[in-house]
């Protein structure tokens, strides 16, 4: 990048079905940790990743209600949406204030507050980040879209239930060493395969789980960071956005995400770093098979051979290529607008080698992958420990 | 869903009406302003064709509150004669007995009713050929 | 500011209640009206503001859908949401992306399709710009929370009723001068105390309509600029952004705008102007009393004496300080999220002296003031003919 | 109204629950977790008084669904003796008569039901005194 930013603080709420905390509430209580493990006196402007709190909480201007919140009164503050990918977006949006000259000191935060609508609601507020008119009114859900996505990678590829399986037990392995996450369980190929089917071939245990949480990190130029040095020092060394069809139908490869590529590509380039430089991943697992197909589009697989990824083991945390150490948003939680945020907290987290039991040996280089909606649009990072 | 949008979507979802680039020939569905392929912005109205293949699918076992009484209902995505995929339920067929490449015939069809305005929303369903 | 970027391209699509147009449909319209004017063959990125899509559409994930209608494939596209302030916010992330050199040419837009819900689904979109829980919970409208500012500066200020409708009277006479107003029908006083009360004092005629509608600039560096020169060179010498406490009863001053008092003096500031070097403005005029404290507010009248600014006709556009010479959000319409782009459209027609009837004598520095809420968030831009 | 958010709001709504910072003295309404004024993020638990006194006001015509039974209705926001304000409807009185100063009493009333789920929903009112 042009200029060096880093990450000097990290913060997450609690993540679950919080039905005795408003979305301000979990909000604030992320960005108060994260000011807090940083050691600033102060923030000079923030963005905030919301995907729908219009369809959760009737709840729009968030930007506006989050920095009264917070306390910090008349300082800029901005939300950004990109669906599922809203908190990435606020952390790209974080580096440019900085890297513009405008801001020194800046909060990136996200959060989804879900559990104020019933299933139903959730279902059609998700539903908003796929496209209302060609996709939604046909009768398609987000499961939906993705089941077609993973019919097609087996009909291909010949990938089968089982390693999908496998995604969700490796995550949930990982899960249940986060005392974060919402769903810490262990659980094994059978517990999937025989749970209920949501969209064939995708089982609930294939999808991610409905959660309330926020997330939030302090950002500032590295010159600003070496006044500070109340943590190792982590750089984010590149940055990567892109977008395509919006309708999963539009896509001349069905398997294939190419804003996922795309970003990865722009994220790599900037950092100066090949993708076998990275240490661990943090990506959008919100069904097992978007993991796959993440892998395969980030060019850790080769197209069509990351069904294997997760049963051979070569991404647990022990393994060559971690991925998702943090149980990932199918055990860890998935408040859509906070997942963005919360696998920068993860990576920081292992960079920083505070993970415990689940750490990664020698982590040095990390990456977070969020998607929105079926893969319309894509933020990666790259954070490297100095 | 509103009376005004469901109106100016009647061209797209009653009679699959497409725009063809004058430009580089693409096939643009619902019509756009723009090629996406090369920028030109002059299209073609035409009607596609009812007919085509079927790429990939799943079965809806858990629907939203619209289409709930519909439940397990197949969906899937078609590719038409003209090289234009559209996303629709697959409708009169065994949902078991799917497979892609299925050859499918495009019908028109109520699609779900809406319980507060009372109004019944048509528009485009598959069924295997 | 640090670096100049300039504004050289301006596109609106009809405004209006466009029911056979949809959303992606009028977003692309203005957009490629932008395009087209500023001559350029590619955009690097796009932002969009629009404050509630997923309320108005049931439609999320703006950014990735309006790429693809646009036809811009897989380019970084952001969507930015600061309520009826959506569309500065746009105006500001777009600069700041270029300012931090991520970007050469980005597309600023903005866009809000209110006619697909009936009359009271508008109203309870628009009420999520307000606080749900402490204002919306109890009854309040939006009219109502400006009526409850009217109702204060009267009491405090003596202003009058007449003062107020005089603020319509003057925005539709602007609007009858401009082709793309949605209502350029001449109005008088009596008309706007004849007109059915709203929520005491505010007369509907006092209201800015809902309207469906969109807008789009393009922008780049001022050295970008100079090559293309289809146009007289526009730049943008200041910026400023800041937030107040969401709800209006939170504030000390009722009928102060503190928001837009600091984004007006970061801007000035960051211009190296003053207030009186400004030649003309457009202002969030969503209802009459908005226009008269928001001229206190940026300093163009002392506090309390305001009220008198229509009825003198100062801020008439023949007059020494013109305000909303596009007929303001009273007549040329609001969609919300379109509006703050719209006001960057005028001062550029103005600053090009292609504003016909209602074109502005000499003008070289244009300010516009876009607006959140009850005044929870504020965006300003200075415009300069170089 | 999803009932988890009624009821995490029924000690604000009902009790007039606030929070006193222990550092610099300033309410809060709604409690929060960090005070505006001095950055302290330690609070007292305490109920407001029920008196107060009228700043500003409107009478709503044009009321959203939810509300169109009750209009017009008088709304305003009122200054309790602490110093806090909130806004609430202005109920029991003359809309015709109000003026800003009039001294208002607190009250626990019913604030709307809601269609679609039956639940009804209450919370605080001013009354002239
Ligand atoms: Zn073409
Ligand atoms: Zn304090």
């Amino acid at each position: 990048m042009q200029q060096d930013i880093a990450v000097i603080g990290i913060g997450l709420s609690r993540w679950g079905e919080l039905w005795e905390q408003s979305l301000r509430d979990i909000f604030v209580e992320s960005a108060l940790h994260a000011i807090k493990d940083s050691g600033v006196d102060h923030i000079d402007s923030m963005y905030v990743g919301s995907m729908s709190p219009g369809l959760f909480n009737n709840q729009e201007h968030l930007a506006a209600l989050l920095a009264d919140y917070l306390g910090v009164g008349s300082i800029p503050s901005t939300r950004v949406e990109s669906a599922c990918a809203s908190g990435g977006l606020a952390m790209k949006m974080a580096c440019l204030d900085i890297m513009s000259g405008t801001s020194e000191i800046v909060l990136a935060g996200g959060v989804e507050k879900m559990t104020d609508v019933d299933t139903d609601g959730a279902t059609l507020a998700l539903a908003s980040a796929a496209d209302y008119a060609y996709e939604v009114y046909q009768g398609v859900t987000f499961p939906g879209l993705y089941a077609m996505i993973a019919r097609m990678h087996m009909d291909k590829y010949g990938t089968t239930e089982q390693q999908l399986a496998e995604v969700a037990v490796k995550n949930h392995l990982h899960g249940s060493m986060n005392s974060m996450a919402q769903f810490p369980q262990k659980i094994n190929v059978d517990a999937v395969l025989n749970s209920v089917v949501i969209a064939d071939p995708l089982h609930i245990l294939d999808c991610s789980p409905i959660t309330d949480g926020a997330a939030a990190v302090i950002l500032c130029s590295a010159e600003k960071a070496r006044q500070l040095k109340l943590h190792p020092q982590i750089r984010i060394s590149g940055l990567g956005h892109a977008t395509d069809t919006m309708a999963l139908h539009s896509r001349e490869d069905i398997t294939a995400l190419s804003a996922v590529e795309k970003a990865g590509i722009t994220a790599l380039k900037m950092s100066g770093k090949k993708i076998d430089d990275i240490d661990l991943f943090e990506v959008h697992d919100c069904f097992t098979i978007a993991e796959i197909c993440i892998l395969e589009a980030l060019g850790l697989f080769p197209k069509g051979k990351g069904g294997n990824a997760a049963a051979s083991g070569k991404t647990r945390f022990d393994g060559p290529m971690p991925v998702n150490t943090s149980g990932g948003l199918k055990a860890k939680g998935h408040p859509v607008g906070a997942t963005g945020i919360a696998q920068i907290v993860e990576i920081v987290t292992q960079l920083r080698e505070q993970a415990g039991e689940r750490q990664v040996k020698n982590a040095r280089v990390g990456l977070t992958q969020n998607m929105g909606g079926s893969g319309g649009s894509c933020l990666v990072h790259i954070l490297e420990a100095v | 869903m509103a009376i005004p949008e469901y109106w100016r979507e009647i061209k797209h979802r009653y009679k699959l009406e497409a725009g063809k680039c004058k430009s580089c020939g693409y096939i643009v569905f619902p019509m756009r302003l723009i090629c996406p392929k090369c920028q030109n912005q002059d299209f073609d109205s035409i009607n596609l064709s009812r007919e085509g293949t079927l790429i990939t699918y799943s079965v809806i076992r858990v629907a939203s509150s619209r289409f709930v009484n519909q439940a397990p209902f197949a969906v899937g995505i078609v590719e038409l004669k003209e090289g234009v995929r559209i996303l629709s339920q697959i409708t009169d067929c065994n949902i078991n007995e799917l497979k892609s490449g299925m050859k499918m015939q495009v019908e028109f069809r109520r699609i779900f009713d809406d319980g507060s305005s009372g109004v019944i929303n048509y528009g485009y369903k598959c069924v295997p050929m």
